[in-house]
């Protein structure tokens, strides 16, 4: 990572940013904590490994520093879907690219029983996005560090699973899914780790009218995620933090990748942030949509 | 460049000079070749008149068995050409047909493989610069003209490498030898080659017009790029000239035999005396006499 | 604190015979806010509507529910009543339970009851209405017309003469457009020139009329009422001031070897020039292009020669800015492009050609002053085929559409080479004749009868040269025939395609087009005129292909449109508008990517948020082209936005009244803010 | 069109004990509801069940007013617009179909019955349709049984 370093130095330096947004070490190997870079001697914090789990684009917005930011492949596409909601002009951040061949998956590091991680990451213990990845490097690049990875056969599908998974008749997924958001302590994580949720005032806020009933009573966390999932439809780039940062496991990204896979399925392909030019589905149309569902 | 061959039946009997000289050119350009695995018939004329899912059977078929090597298939016959295509087209855009097909294959084709005609990768992938770069014998102003027939454009949505009524690319490769293009009108009319064997009257007219027009175009000899075109100008040539009262002489190449005579080919890559029109004396004529061996590059 | 009187109608027995509108009545008055309930015969004649005036007054009502017939029907009439009150006419709300009720159940107790129910809704919502007042929007009475063909000056004609003033702007260095080429017009056989060339002088004499040709739209800000023009006044070479048009100057221009655009490419012109010799202004301008001074910085001849020094080649590209009120678009159309037709040669066989050359041929100011000789030896043509639809109802080429001008000028053209040409034969090949208009199918019957004029339904497929002759090769598909004919000259009927260009000034106007580049009228049927850009209208064949009354019928419309419009000092429209919330709105524009209306402009804002003073960009609805439908406020994530009359919050109340209490839960705080 | 009348008034009154669903209807302004304006003045019978709330366009409707409505204690919803082509925006219509196609799968995914949110197009002119749809729709919720989720 050495590169790294260097260009993060030769950027303070110059001043071409103000901040250099990226990875450092942690307690505890392989996970590392956000940095926040001010000061090329403070460079030589930085690192890149598979313990890189952030999505740090969530603190590009409302900033006030000019940054460069690490990016990871797969995190690049809810750039594009920022740009495209004017939230973040391209050229307000450098974009440092990096080759990732896989992140750590806590949660599966823990139940496997290991304490630190083996010598390799072995498939076993890499987030599930990773398995499916297609984009190992990171588009888009204003500063690309490191060795490129050179492209792996995904080992499972994107979609894998799902439709067997739905396949459960409706009264079966309704009690699944009010059980599971049972759990949910409206500590509002997944929300405010989205980096695609900016909201200034969250609807789940406002009660003129009362778009969602505040209280975990009711079935009203269930409204929640719906809430949730339509807004995510469309946009989602299944970088898979909300899963991460959820404190009682709640396995959000099922119902996220689910409208993911429908949209692609009706609207030509559509995948949130694959395109800097093709509107997102919802604002968009097409005068030959399906029309079955209508009378 | 690689690329999957299909010869179709005609390459391996009626045409074994296109064969012979396209594999002579393909050496020289580059081209690598891969003939598609224990191929058969594309299903043009008697399959897919008889049953349409027969006729999309045996190109598709082909086709499976061309897919392991991920190359393109490329193609010398417009017929051999369509019938690819259209199983192509069919595969994409019909997933009833697809399924059907699926049953009875036991295997489903997407269309995944691109399907080429020698002249699409002559002058799209090959290029007209490096045609021109490996010319030896230059074709001294040979007045051509190019005849593409009905099927080679035809139907636009299927054949899409060159305008469907005034094809140009066949023209563009006489030009980088050093020949003439000639402008003509009757680049693409139906030579009447389904009639060659049942109603020869009705060629001799079709063909007649076609000799005629190329004559009056001040064409020296007529560059074909399909093996019915070829054996029907050719063998039927008697009838036309009959028909219109006049002895055409006019010999019928293969685009790339010209382009192989033009390459140093020798005497059985060119394949000059198989044509029943004597082709070898205009061949001759432009670049003087030259021994039948290959001329080492 | 609300207070909502409810007043149910019987509407004769048209109500009353099914649904009880006693108990309506009865049951609404003990609803929360309903201060006042009652229930009369017709609520809309006098009586009824002086009964809710006196509640108003006794009452101190606030808000109003009229239980009547569809608010389509009589919302007007009832709003007039409360305003007449003093109560805001947006404060009164309508149930619907006439058409939506009484007149589709017939069972008494489910017709009440679902009657109840919707004056539930209608009460719920009532108490949250806010007051609105109607928008006013100042206009500017200018009007920018841009393209001066038949249509363009037509529209500026009929306008100027309301006595409002037109900005005239045309792109090429004449006004008089595609109909000034023409010979002579079906289906009078009137001399086109002759009867446009007087309308061309009017409109440059006009004292409202301001001509810009040779000009360009260069971009267009603002909205209806308001817009600024900025015009781009492309360098002419030439003073106007200055030159008398004496034409010494391309008279003695060395380079004259350049295609005539007016004549088709059928003669050439000089790199100094007037289109034609009527043109207006009469002012020549330099084509630098291919002149031979701004190509070479030699020459300088017409410099030398003009007598009044009106040569100046060192003009630039000057942009003015022009205010207008309204824009009436009329940028014509350009003929189909019939090169891309390989198999019918035109370019490559000289005795091919398209209609407005045969225009030319056949036009007494033509090269060749109304004879119609063929062009690769100027004999006479013995035989001459016509073939219609070139480029039009043709998938091949993208163009499904009939251009609707093809037939008439193709019958036009066979009667014309009859007249001008004796003993000539014209042989049509159509696919169907189109004779829809006003004595248009008496002047098809007279060139098929009277002039001799052959007809082929069919298609070519091929032209070729054979022997000096031009082979057609086609089928007549009524007679199953193959067909081969020599001809001496074939002329291609080619279609109307959208005018190069139309898509870049589209998005200048922001309005919309079709996919061939056509624009879009704001309904079909019923505003073919207007645009989805209010303020913004249409004429002549940039809406789509029509022939000249058509284009002069629709030009007449549109200027009787924005003289509508300027009838009055101020715009008055409903406040039912979209309004952004700027402390919730994060400026993601997903509301400008849904509106089709480009109502959403930007605004830079200071907010104080978590007392943090905050700027921001967001998003600010434009009062001049909001219609009003709200696809904004369904697509924003932060509901920022929002549709005054259909607010979110009163669709909520409607929601929340509707089944009742039996299975409501209640975890939105009861105290509204009324 | 008179059987659509009839059909729906005696399976209505056959039904008479059974469960009544509750529906509420989202209609645009300028064709639906003028419609069902139509439906009205033509006197061609329909069930009760449904309510109406009358929006400018079928794009002005939030999903979450459909949402909210089940919430709130309807069995179903009914959105309804011009047809394609028609919109009196344009394209409001065309957004609401993507919208709702979305929605429908959202509730499948989440375990609601997608069938509990209908859409229909209906012009200003198609009265009998309207009717014809109501019933339907009615029929349809019907079947479902009451909304219990949320």
């Amino acid at each position: 990572m050495e590169q790294l370093i260097q260009e993060a130095k030769k950027l303070l330096e110059e001043n071409k940013v103000d901040v250099v947004i990226g990875y450092r070490s942690s307690p505890l190997p392989p996970f590392t904590r956000p940095a926040f870079i001010r000061r090329p001697e403070d460079c030589e914090q930085l690192v890149f490994n598979c313990g890189s789990v952030y999505n740090l684009t969530r603190y590009l917005i409302g900033l006030g520093e000019k940054p460069a930011i690490v990016v990871k492949g797969c995190e690049q596409r809810g750039l594009v879907v920022l740009e495209q909601e004017n939230m973040l002009p391209r050229d307000s951040y450098l974009l440092i690219g990096v080759g990732c061949s896989g992140q750590v998956d806590e949660r599966k590091l823990r139940e496997g029983g290991f304490d630190r991680l083996p010598e390799q990451l072995s498939d076993e213990l890499m987030a599930d996005k990773c398995l499916y990845c297609d984009q190992h490097n990171t588009p888009d690049a204003d500063i690309f560090v490191g060795d490129e990875v050179e492209s792996v056969e995904p080992r499972t599908e994107r979609y894998a699973g799902l439709d067997e998974f739905f396949a459960q008749d409706y009264e079966e997924l309704y009690h699944h899914w009010t059980e599971v958001f049972s759990r949910c302590i409206r500590c509002y994580a997944c929300r405010n780790i989205c980096p695609l949720c900016y909201c200034e005032q969250c609807i789940s806020y406002v009660n003129m009218p009362q778009w969602l009933p505040r209280s975990v009573a009711d079935n009203n966390n269930y409204l929640f995620h719906m809430r949730r999932v339509l807004c995510m439809a469309g946009r989602c780039i299944d970088c898979g933090e909300c899963e991460r940062a959820c404190p009682v496991d709640i396995p959000l990204r099922t119902l996220y990748k689910r409208i993911a896979q429908k949209i692609e399925g009706f609207f030509y392909g559509y995948r949130a942030g694959n395109n800097r030019e093709q509107l997102p589905p919802l604002q968009d149309f097409n005068k030959d949509d399906s029309a079955d569902f209508i009378l | 460049m690689k690329y999957s061959y299909y010869p179709g039946c005609s390459m391996h009997s009626t045409a074994a000079e296109f064969e012979s000289s396209f594999r002579f050119v393909a050496g020289v350009l580059g081209m690598e070749l891969t003939e598609v695995e224990d191929w058969f018939c594309c299903g043009a004329t008697p399959a897919h008149i008889t049953d349409p899912l027969l006729g999309l059977a045996l190109p598709t078929q082909n086709l499976l068995q061309a897919r392991p090597t991920g190359l393109d298939v490329a193609t010398t016959c417009a017929a051999c050409y369509n019938r690819l295509k259209t199983a192509n087209r069919v595969a994409l855009e019909k997933p009833k047909k697809r399924e059907a097909l699926a049953q009875i294959l036991g295997e489903e084709y997407k269309g995944e493989i691109p399907v080429r005609h020698i002249l699409d990768i002559f002058v799209n992938d090959v290029g007209v610069d490096n045609i021109q770069r490996n010319v030896l014998f230059p074709l001294n102003g040979l007045r051509v003209a190019s005849y593409y027939g009905c099927l080679l454009t035809r139907p636009p949505e299927v054949a899409d490498f060159d305008d469907v009524e005034n094809p140009v690319t066949m023209d563009k490769i006489v030009e980088a030898l050093g020949g003439v293009a000639l402008e003509w009108p009757f680049k693409t009319e139906c030579c009447g080659a389904s009639f060659s064997l049942s109603r020869s009257d009705i060629v001799g007219r079709l063909a007649g017009e076609i000799m005629r027009y190329a004559k009056q175009a001040g064409a020296e000899c007529i560059a074909v790029a399909c093996p019915l075109c070829q054996s029907n100008l050719d063998l039927r040539q008697k009838e036309a000239s009959e028909y219109e009262g006049v002895e055409f002489n006019m010999p019928i190449l293969y685009i790339t035999q010209l382009m192989a005579v033009a390459y140093g080919g020798g005497g059985k890559d060119v394949g000059l005396g198989k044509a029943i029109v004597n082709a070898e004396s205009v061949v001759h004529r432009v670049f003087g006499h030259r021994g039948s061996e290959r001329v080492e590059r | 604190m609300a207070r909502i009187g409810v007043f149910v109608c019987w509407c004769g027995s048209n109500i009353a015979g099914t649904v009880d509108v006693k108990k309506v009545a009865e049951e609404v008055s003990k609803l929360p806010y309903v201060v006042y309930s009652t229930d009369y015969k017709y609520m809309c004649s006098d009586p009824g509507q002086n009964m809710i005036k006196e509640a108003i007054k006794e009452h101190r009502l606030t808000g109003v529910v009229v239980s009547a017939c569809s608010p389509r029907m009589h919302e007007v009439t009832f709003r007039r009543t409360v305003q007449e009150e003093g109560v805001n006419p947006y404060m009164m709300e309508m149930a619907n339970i006439r058409e939506h009720c009484s007149w589709v159940h017939d069972d008494m107790e489910e017709a009440t009851e679902k009657a109840i129910e919707l004056v539930r809704m209608a009460v719920a919502k009532a108490v949250e209405l806010e007051p609105m007042e109607k928008i006013e929007v100042p206009v500017t009475k200018r009007a920018l017309v841009i393209g001066g063909g038949i249509a363009g000056i037509q529209a500026a004609l009929d306008i100027a003469d309301g006595g409002v003033e037109v900005i005239l702007v045309e792109k090429s260095p004449s006004i008089g457009g595609k109909m000034s080429q023409l010979d002579e017009t079906f289906p009078t056989l009137d001399c086109s020139q002759c009867i446009l060339t007087p309308k061309m002088v009017d409109a440059a004499q006009h004292p409202n009329i301001k001509i810009y040709s040779y000009a360009e739209l260069e971009e267009l800000d603002g909205f209806i009422g308001n817009f600024q023009a900025r015009i781009r006044q492309k360098a002419r070479s030439v003073d106007m001031e200055l030159c008398n048009g004496c034409g010494d100057c391309w008279n003695k221009c060395p380079q004259k070897k350049i295609p005539s655009e007016f004549e088709a490419g059928m003669s050439d012109r000089a790199a100094i020039y007037v289109p034609f010799p009527q043109a207006i202004p009469n002012t020549p301008v330099i084509d630098r292009e291919n002149c031979i001074y701004f190509q070479s910085g030699k020459c300088g001849v017409c410099a030398k020669i003009c007598p009044t020094g009106a040569i100046s080649y060192d003009q630039s590209d000057e942009f003015i800015t022009e205010e207008v009120g309204a824009v009436v678009v009329a940028t014509g159309y350009d003929l189909f492009n019939t090169d891309v037709i390989g198999e019918y040669g035109y370019g490559e066989i000289p005795d091919v050609i398209s209609g407005l050359q045969f225009e030319r041929l056949s036009s007494a100011s033509g090269p060749t002053e109304g004879k119609i000789v063929r062009p690769s030896d100027g004999k006479k043509p013995e035989e001459v085929a016509f073939i219609c639809c070139v480029g039009s109802r043709d998938d091949k080429y993208g163009r499904p559409y009939c251009s609707r001008i093809c037939c008439m000028y193709t019958a036009k053209h066979a009667i014309l080479l009859h007249h001008k040409s004796h003993g000539s034969q014209a042989y049509v090949f159509y696919i169907d004749v189109r004779a829809g208009g006003k004595g248009y199918e008496e002047f098809l019957r007279r060139a098929t009868e009277e002039e001799g004029a052959i007809y082929m339904r069919g298609r070519v497929s091929r032209l070729y040269r054979d022997n000096g002759k031009v082979v057609v090769k086609g089928a007549d598909t009524l007679s199953g025939a193959q067909i081969e004919l020599h001809c001496d000259m074939v002329v291609l009927a080619n279609g109307i395609t959208a005018s190069p260009g139309a898509e870049e000034l589209a998005r200048k106007l922001s309005i919309s087009y079709d996919e061939y580049g056509f624009y879009s009228e704001a309904h079909p049927k019923l505003r073919p005129v207007e645009t989805n850009t209010a303020g913004i209208y249409l004429a002549g064949c940039c809406q789509a292909p029509k022939d000249i009354p058509d284009s002069v019928s629709q030009a007449s419309a549109a200027a009787s449109k924005v003289l509508a419009l300027f009838s009055g000092d101020f715009l008055t429209r409903e406040p039912n508008i979209a309004e952004v919330n700027p402390f919730t709105c994060t400026g993601c524009f997903t509301c400008r990517e849904v509106c089709p209306y480009d109502a959403i402009d930007e605004e830079e804002v200071t907010v104080h948020i978590d007392g943090k003073k905050v700027t921001r960009t967001i998003a600010r609805v434009n009062l001049g082209k909001c219609q009003g439908c709200g696809i904004c406020c369904a697509v924003c994530r932060s509901n920022a936005i929002n549709l005054k009359g259909t607010k979110d919050l009163q669709i909520f109340r409607q929601i929340k009244a509707f089944t009742g209490s039996e299975k409501e839960k209640s975890d939105e705080p009861v105290g509204s803010k009324k | 069109m008179a059987d659509a009348e009839t059909t729906a008034k005696t399976k209505k009154k056959a039904d008479r004990t059974g469960f009544e669903p509750h529906i509420i209807g989202f209609l645009c302004n300028w064709c639906t509801y003028a419609g069902a304006d139509l439906a009205g003045t033509s006197r061609i019978g329909y069930p009760t069940n449904i309510k109406a709330v009358r929006v400018p366009c079928s794009g002005r409707v939030d999903a979450m007013y459909v949402i909210n409505a089940l919430k709130n204690g309807a069995d179903g919803v009914l959105v309804s617009g011009c047809h394609p082509g028609d919109c009196h925006y344009n394209q409001g219509n065309y957004y609401a179909r993507r919208r709702f196609m979305i929605l429908r799968e959202i509730f499948s995914a989440m375990g609601i019955n997608p069938e509990r949110l209908q859409m229909s197009w209906c012009s200003a002119a198609e009265g009998a349709k309207w009717a014809q749809i109501v019933a339907q729709v009615t029929e349809k919720i019907r079947e479902l049984g009451p909304f219990e989720g949320i």
